[in-house]
């Protein structure tokens, strides 16, 4: 299985899911396992025909609990593991995102937003998912969630999806949205050697020795999987640096957690990416994501032509979120326009990193994303 | 068929002409009975034209004078007052035919078994009742039917039960004719106790070496289907046509098994091996002997760790490659169907642990000499070096005690078992040959070496200086120390007392009757001798027949007997049963019923009733269809029939009141009406008179092929007529020799015994016994019983009886 | 047949059966009683003493008894019986 | 006879600082535990490639107790999770130990499609009737009338019978066993992890403090009775007859037939495939 044949080196006209499904394939991910679900099937439809290509393997579930734990399962087994889904499947995947979590399993999933809440607009676009995917399993745990905006993002941040998860051992989502799921645009596949992809740490001790849970500096344990001699045993349940249970220490318990969130947190500035558009002098600053950020930028033009100052600021990694740079951002404009496709989530984190600043909502639901009209006209209203 | 019956009147005196011949049988009748006085008496019955006694009737000339009395003095009707009909009826009835008499105008009176035998010391009781007896017999005669047979076919397979050497001869004799054949043996493996026997006499053979090729032919036979640790439980039917159910126990071991014996190996538990009389271990799991066939394993359920479907030990399990051994294998009844039974049960060894003066089972060195076969064999636990056991050294001199078991009224054995003398003398040689310095005495009664080349070897016995002392010893004593004996006794030749030791004493023990020589008796409704092996139906002229038809003996089963002699019955028994089989056909009594559609009403009782279903009812045309073919001849339709359309050829109604009105016509209220079943309770009967059980002389038999036949109004017809008591015996519940009927007696006497209760009849009047022809002191008990229920029947109750019942003297 | 049954059998010696060493880690029994109640030779019961959990650790009537036939070390839940031949005692300790 | 610092012979396959295992006195666990060890230990099976993964309740923790990987998943999961390491490496011998709720209740849809696939996973069900860890409330196979702490008044749901539904829902391999049957259970057992595909294996298993406790049956012992009395050895009967009742608890092997795995068929799907690309470069 060469990855010549795995990695389409050159330039596509691709849709989104497709080209995520490319990522995945590029970044090494050899396991999918996942439910039908509008919009985010493509990406299961394409990988069963591209998996089976050079030995990666395919397999359709009985539901997303059993595609989340499958993954987890394949993960640990030794390979990369991915599944695909929409918002009903992101719900019923967080019981085993929180096992993830908790086992520390490197995992990518992929959630395409559509309208929620339940079963919602199958076919229309959202963003209502991203506070889920920061709280929506029990209990506390840091976790990494990334926003393409575009069909070459969804090729590239799938790659750093599996980077990440790799890195930090921790579940990796990929929120992308119903258009740029289904949007049809160029995606270049570089060669090889100009792809970065990273694999988990192996132990540097023998089985004797190894402790599965045991994290070196960066608080990330050395995974051994399973085959390798090292028997290990991994749970759900509260366990010491050995993996073994411990459902009563409080220790153990405060230990645990608290590494699972420095995880991601003490590693935030390796993790976070946003992209900053004109806003060395700017006056109103806007904070976008996903494909919203696309009729941003444009709004952000459009009133530079109109000789007002304005910035965009784009949160590539939405969690851990990046607190700094908004709050930076905050102290050199005048206000702060925030579009979502949704009643206001991410909004709350950029008010609370903006402090004095005024923060302006301009939240959409349903078929279209605002257009850049709408977002140029809350610029105006609030230079 | 219909009955061509005229009433009494019409019949003219000279139609019926019967002869009466009362046998002497030696002194086995004339002992206790007054034969020419029965004669006399005969002589004065209606339609008697001639009566006589002689001493043995059944002889030639008895058959002769028989003969020529039906040519020159025209008889009609034969009436031979000897012993059971079970014996000699078929002998008579033949004599008949060959003087052109129908054999159904033949009838028998039981004056031997059921009379002389049973009253030996009241001789003026026992002429009572033979006279009774010949007056029943002749009352029936006077009212016989000529009729013929009709024939059945004979299922061509044979069971054989038990392979010891004779079963295994007789079941090759018949597979090599080409007969089908089950050989069904108890133990796990074929050879019986021929295999456990070292040399044989006189020709001192190797037993096994020629046992087992003949034993590995039977397993091989393509016509011989072995079933092994298997028991029969059950046999129906009749000659030709027999449906048995073998009971196969589990084994625990399949087929697949290689007899690697690894399994051996690893088994835990440990017990003595029966096969060497328990000088050898074995394992829970085991194979007999070396030779066995089938080679198949077994695993000993009673020993095995694991019970009640449990497995806590699996070492066998694990050590059987060819995973044959299965726990949960399930005992199975297999249903045979078989023209021909062949009983080759065998013999038991006398257990001479009930005899405390000669210390079997307290000291170690006194051994029997079926131990003493397994001590010399090569093969066996001492790889043939006869150790003594308190010290496993080889004796310097040996005794051997003869009629251990035999001869002797203190072991209850009175008979000699034919095979010890013999075997005493060849072991003796056996061990000359091995250790000559020893020396060696027998204590005998008689040595009897009467077979061929059996005196030659009794005479180098004693060249070789074997010493023979007439003279058993008293008592044998045990020094404590030494574990050597002393032997104590009286030589009666020289008559002085000898006190003899000896390092080790060998029982010569007899031969007895198997355990569950019963069990195979009731099943079978066979009969057996005075000392309990199985009867021949004949002892000179149907030696390996039995009683029952198409059923044979081979071997110990019928009496002691040596190898030589077990293979000679056993081919004989075969060739017997080949007979019959080659026939392909046997001819049914004539004991159908006899139907008058005239009297039918269509009311179906007896089509209900009828074990066979040899009996339909046509709806349309308000007839019943009666097959013969398929009719077993109990009889019970004929009981059944409310409105007397029915009865039974050869037991009609009028036979058989006839039989109760001769009973009764003097001195009724002294005598017991007794109805018995031919197979199960008559049997019995015999069996009580073959035993010399001695009752009363108050019985009156009246038999009946089954207690089924015994309509009400038989019963009624005593009652009203003055009896003191009637007796309705049968086989036991389960045990019918035609299936079920004997539930239908049951309903019958219960019935009557409501009748009783409600006219304030003593119940105790009428009795209803289940007898095998096993129970002869059952019967004879039962005799003894009512006996004292007749000496209480008061006069007035004799008189309500006549009462209740007096409908019943109608018609008959 | 004759019950020489009453004698040993002459082979006595040389079909001795194996002898069986039982190893009781009585703190690790729970009492459930399974090895004593489905031991098919009876060679143990429950003892009087009290061990760490407690519970009466069974203790053993007659190890000669024992046909080595391991039910006890199979069906112990605890891991607390087990039996080995007495030839190999050794190493089957420590 | 030495009484301390003894070694069990089959400590080498326990997690030494795991033990002692968590379960009751009595409790049929452990005796589960013990016969997967036999079998192991018979086998003399490569541990390195050994699996075990269990969801939750009482049997859950066997994973934690035997020494080779281990994997205990949340609530019902077992299976799904089991698939995943299969398909990854069908070299790894996976073997899921659970028990009847978090088999058959939560987990009774990725059971009855494992079994569909033929995954080449090994599944041993200790049946205790009951929720053991949570205190023993009414469950997929407790029997009619049972009383338990949510069946106060006697169960009326029919319970499922499980060798019938691993039976229809493909099993190549269905046994049941009870805690008295420990040989013939580890036999099962190690025929189970030679079989290719989806075996299955239910252990009808003595909970004496839980369910022993409300039935009448306060004592292992007494439960143990129970087997021994009800248990009728039927092997490769119609596992649709199967059912266990107070009177009746058929035991035995109920299917062993051959089939594909999947993982087995997905390989061979590779290949194909390969040899179509090959044939197209050249």
């Amino acid at each position: 299985m060469s990855l010549k044949r795995a990695l389409l080196t050159g330039s596509h006209f691709l849709n989104g899911d497709v080209a995520c499904a490319e990522g995945a394939i590029a970044a090494g991910c050899r396991f999918f396992a996942g439910y039908p679900i509008t919009p985010a099937t493509e990406i299961a439809e394409h990988l069963s025909q591209r998996m089976p290509e050079f030995g990666g393997i395919y397999v359709q579930m009985e539901d997303e609990i059993a595609s989340m734990a499958a993954i987890i399962g394949a993960s640990y087994a030794g390979l990369k593991a991915m599944t695909a889904t929409s918002g009903p499947g992101f719900s019923l995947m967080q019981e085993n995102i929180g096992l993830a979590v908790m086992t520390e399993a490197p995992c990518v999933v992929v959630d395409i937003m559509r309208g929620g809440p339940s079963t919602g607009q199958p076919t229309m676009p959202g963003q209502q998912d991203v506070m889920q995917a920061k709280w929506g399993s029990h209990g506390d745990y840091g976790i990494i969630a990334l926003s393409p905006s575009s069909v070459q993002e969804m090729f590239d941040l799938t790659i750093e999806a599996f980077n990440l998860a790799e890195t930090y051992r921790v579940p990796t989502l990929l929120m992308g949205d119903e258009i740029v799921g289904h949007m049809w645009e160029k995606v270049v596949i570089p060669p090889p050697e100009k792809i970065r992809t990273v694999n988990r740490k192996k132990p540097n001790v023998g089985p004797d020795k190894y402790m599965a849970f045991r994290p070196d500096d960066d608080l990330v344990p050395p995974m051994a999987c399973f085959g390798e001699g090292y028997h290990f045993h991994a749970s759900g349940l509260t366990h010491d640096e050995r993996g073994f249970p411990r459902t009563s220490s409080s220790e153990a318990q405060t230990k645990l957690v608290r590494r699972l969130c420095e995880k991601v947190s003490r590693n935030a500035d390796k993790i976070k990416k946003v992209e900053e558009v004109m806003l060395e002098d700017a006056d109103v600053g806007v904070v976008a994501y996903g494909i919203v950020a696309r009729a941003a930028l444009s709004a952000v033009r459009k009133a530079r032509e109109k000789g007002i100052k304005a910035g965009l600021l784009r949160p590539i990694t939405l969690w851990p979120f990046p607190e700094e740079q908004v709050a930076e951002m905050a102290e050199r404009v005048k206000a702060i326009v925030v579009p979502e496709m949704n009643c206001g989530q991410l909004v709350r984190e950029v008010e609370r990193a903006a402090k004095e600043t005024p923060v302006a909502f301009l939240g959409k639901l349903g078929e279209d994303p605002h257009t850049p009209m709408e977002i140029l006209e809350a610029i105006r209203g609030n230079c | 068929m219909a009955e061509n019956k005229k009433p009494e009147a019409e019949r003219k005196a000279d139609d019926i002409r019967i002869g009466v011949y009362v046998c002497h049988c030696g002194l086995n009748i004339a002992g206790s009975v007054d034969c020419e006085e029965v004669a006399k008496y005969a002589q004065a019955l209606p339609y008697v034209v001639l009566a006589k006694d002689n001493r043995y009737t059944c002889s030639d000339q008895g058959q002769d004078i028989i003969k020529n009395d039906i040519k020159e003095q025209k008889l009609n009707r034969v009436v031979v007052a000897s012993c059971s009909p079970r014996l000699h009826e078929p002998t008579f009835r033949k004599a008949c035919e060959e003087a052109g008499l129908n054999k159904y105008l033949f009838e028998m009176a039981n004056i031997r078994e059921q009379c002389s035998w049973v009253h030996l010391y009241d001789r003026k009781g026992a002429t009572e009742q033979a006279k009774d007896l010949v007056k029943m017999a002749v009352a029936k005669a006077s009212r016989l039917q000529p009729a013929d047979e009709i024939e059945v076919p004979i299922t061509r397979k044979a069971l054989i039960i038990g392979a010891g050497v004779a079963g295994i001869q007789a079941a090759l004799d018949l597979a090599e004719t080409g007969y089908k054949v089950y050989l069904v043996e108890k133990e796990p493996s074929i050879g019986g106790m021929m295999a456990r026997i070292d040399k044989t006499f006189p020709t001192m053979d190797c037993s096994i070496c020629i046992l087992a090729p003949k034993m590995s032919d039977a397993g091989h036979h393509p016509n011989i289907e072995l079933l092994t640790n298997s028991e029969v439980s059950q046999v129906k039917g009749y000659i030709g046509n027999f449906r048995v159910k073998v009971l196969k126990k589990a084994r625990y071991v399949k087929k697949d098994c290689s007899a690697c014996g690894e399994c051996v190996k690893v088994c835990p538990i440990i017990a003595p091996n029966e096969f060497d009389v328990g000088l050898a271990s074995r394992h829970g799991i085991y194979s007999p002997f070396a030779q066995a066939v089938p080679s198949t394993y077994i695993i000993d359920m009673n020993l095995c760790l694991n019970k009640e479907g449990v497995i806590v030990c699996d070492k066998c399990l694990k050590a059987c490659e060819r995973q044959a051994i299965d726990f949960d294998m399930k005992p199975e009844t297999v249903d045979l169907e078989v023209g021909t039974i062949i009983v080759a049960t065998g013999a038991d060894v006398f257990d001479p642990s009930v005899l405390p003066n000669y210390g079997y089972g307290k000291y170690p060195n006194v051994i029997t000499s079926l131990e003493f076969e397994r001590l010399i064999n090569a093969g066996g636990p001492s790889g043939g070096r006869l150790l003594r056991p308190s010290d496993l050294q080889i004796p310097k001199r040996v005794a051997f005690i003869q009629c251990v078991g035999s001869r002797s009224d203190r072991s209850g054995k009175l008979y000699c078992s034919n095979v010890c003398c013999m075997n005493t003398i060849k072991d003796a040689l056996l061990i000359k040959e091995h250790w000559p310095e020893t020396e060696i005495y027998v204590f005998y009664v008689d040595i009897r070496a009467y077979g061929k080349g059996f005196e030659d070897l009794y005479k180098r016995a004693r060249k070789e200086g074997v010493v023979f002392i007439r003279g058993l010893p008293a008592e044998i004593i045990e020094d404590k120390k030494t574990h050597d004996l002393w032997l104590v006794g009286e030589n009666t030749l020289q008559q002085e007392l000898y006190k003899i030791t000896a390092g080790m004493v060998i029982l010569s023990i007899g031969l007895e009757p198997r355990k569950d020589a019963e069990a195979i008796q009731r099943l079978l409704t066979l009969s057996r001798t005075q000392d309990g092996f199985f009867m021949e139906a004949h002892p000179k002229l149907r030696p390996v027949d039995a009683a029952t038809g198409g059923i044979f003996f081979a071997g110990c089963a019928e009496a002691p007997k040596d190898i030589k002699d077990s293979v000679t019955q056993a081919g004989a028994a075969a060739a017997r049963a080949g007979i019959l089989m080659a026939k392909g056909k046997v001819t049914v009594e004539a004991i159908t019923p006899i139907y008058s559609a005239d009297k039918c009403k269509a009311c179906g009782l007896c089509v209900k009733v009828c074990p066979y279903n040899a009996i339909s009812l046509d709806k349309d045309s308000k007839l019943i269809h009666v097959v013969e073919a398929a009719c077993g001849g109990c009889g019970t339709c004929a009981a059944e029939c409310p409105f007397g359309a029915l009865t039974q050829s050869h037991f009609t109604d009028e036979q058989l009141l006839a039989q109760v009105d001769a009973v009764t016509e003097l001195e009724p209220e002294k005598k017991v009406v007794a109805f018995c079943c031919n197979w199960c309770s008559y049997a019995g009967a015999d069996f009580a008179g073959v035993s010399r059980m001695q009752y009363p002389s108050s019985a009156r038999i009246i038999r009946t092929m089954c207690s089924g036949r015994v309509s009400p109004k038989f019963v009624e017809r005593a009652f009203a007529r003055g009896a003191a008591v009637v007796l309705v015996a049968g086989c036991h519940l389960g045990d019918c020799h035609y299936i079920n009927a004997n539930y239908q007696t049951q309903k019958r006497v219960e019935k009557l015994w409501k009748k009783m209760e409600q006219n304030g009849m003593n119940r105790e009047r009428l009795q209803l016994l289940w007898a095998s022809a096993a129970e002869g002191e059952k019967f004879a008990n039962k005799i003894r019983e009512i006996q004292s229920i007749i000496d209480k029947v008061t006069p007035q109750e004799i008189e309500k009886g006549k009462k209740v019942f007096e409908k019943a003297l109608e018609g008959g | 047949m004759p019950e020489r049954i009453k004698h040993p059998p002459l082979d006595e010696k040389k079909t001795e059966p194996l002898k069986a060493e039982i190893y009781l880690i009585t703190d690790e029994c729970k009492g459930c009683g399974y090895c004593i109640e489905f031991c098919p030779k009876k060679v143990l019961e429950e003892s009087q003493d009290i061990n760490a959990r407690g519970v009466h650790p069974p203790r053993i009537v007659d190890e000669s008894k024992c046909a080595l036939c391991g039910f006890c070390t199979a069906v112990c839940p605890d891991f607390a019986i087990y039996v080995a031949e007495k030839s190999s005692k050794e190493d089957k300790k420590a | 006879m030495v009484e301390q610092a003894l070694v069990h012979p089959y400590a080498k396959y326990l997690r030494e600082p795991m033990m002692p295992h968590i379960w009751c006195p009595g409790c049929g666990n452990g005796i589960v535990l013990n016969c997967f060890v036999h079998a192991l230990d018979e086998l003399q099976m490569d541990l390195d490639k050994i699996v075990v993964v269990s969801g939750i309740g009482c049997i859950g923790r066997t994973a934690g107790y035997i020494n080779t990987d281990s994997f205990h998943t949340t609530h019902g999961r077992a299976l799904a999770f089991a698939t995943g390491v299969k398909l990854a490496n069908p070299e790894l011998e996976v073997v899921v130990v659970s028990g009847d709720g978090d088999l058959f209740a939560i987990g009774g849809n990725h059971f009855i499609h494992a079994a569909r696939r033929n995954i080449g996973v090994k599944v041993i069900c200790a049946n205790n009737f009951t929720y053991g860890m949570t205190g023993g409330q009414v469950g997929p196979t407790t029997p009619l009338e049972s009383i338990t702490t949510t069946s106060p008044y006697g169960n009326i749901e029919h319970p499922f019978n499980l060798v019938h539904l691993a039976a229809a829902s493909g099993a190549v391999y269905v046994a049941r066993w009870t805690n008295l049957h420990v040989r013939r259970l580890t036999q099962s057992i190690k025929k189970l992890l030679q079989k290719e595909g989806f075996g299955f294996i239910e252990v009808v298993s003595a909970c004496p403090e839980i369910y022993g406790r409300y039935n009448k049956m306060r004592s292992g012992l007494e439960i143990m009775e129970w087997f021994k009395k009800a248990s009728v050895v039927e092997n490769f009967s119609d596992p649709a007859k199967a059912e266990i009742t107070r009177e009746k608890i058929p035991v035995g092997e109920f299917v062993d037939i051959e089939k594909f795995s999947f993982e087995k068929l997905l390989h061979e799907k590779f290949s194909q495939i390969n040899e179509r690309a090959l044939s197209k470069v050249s």
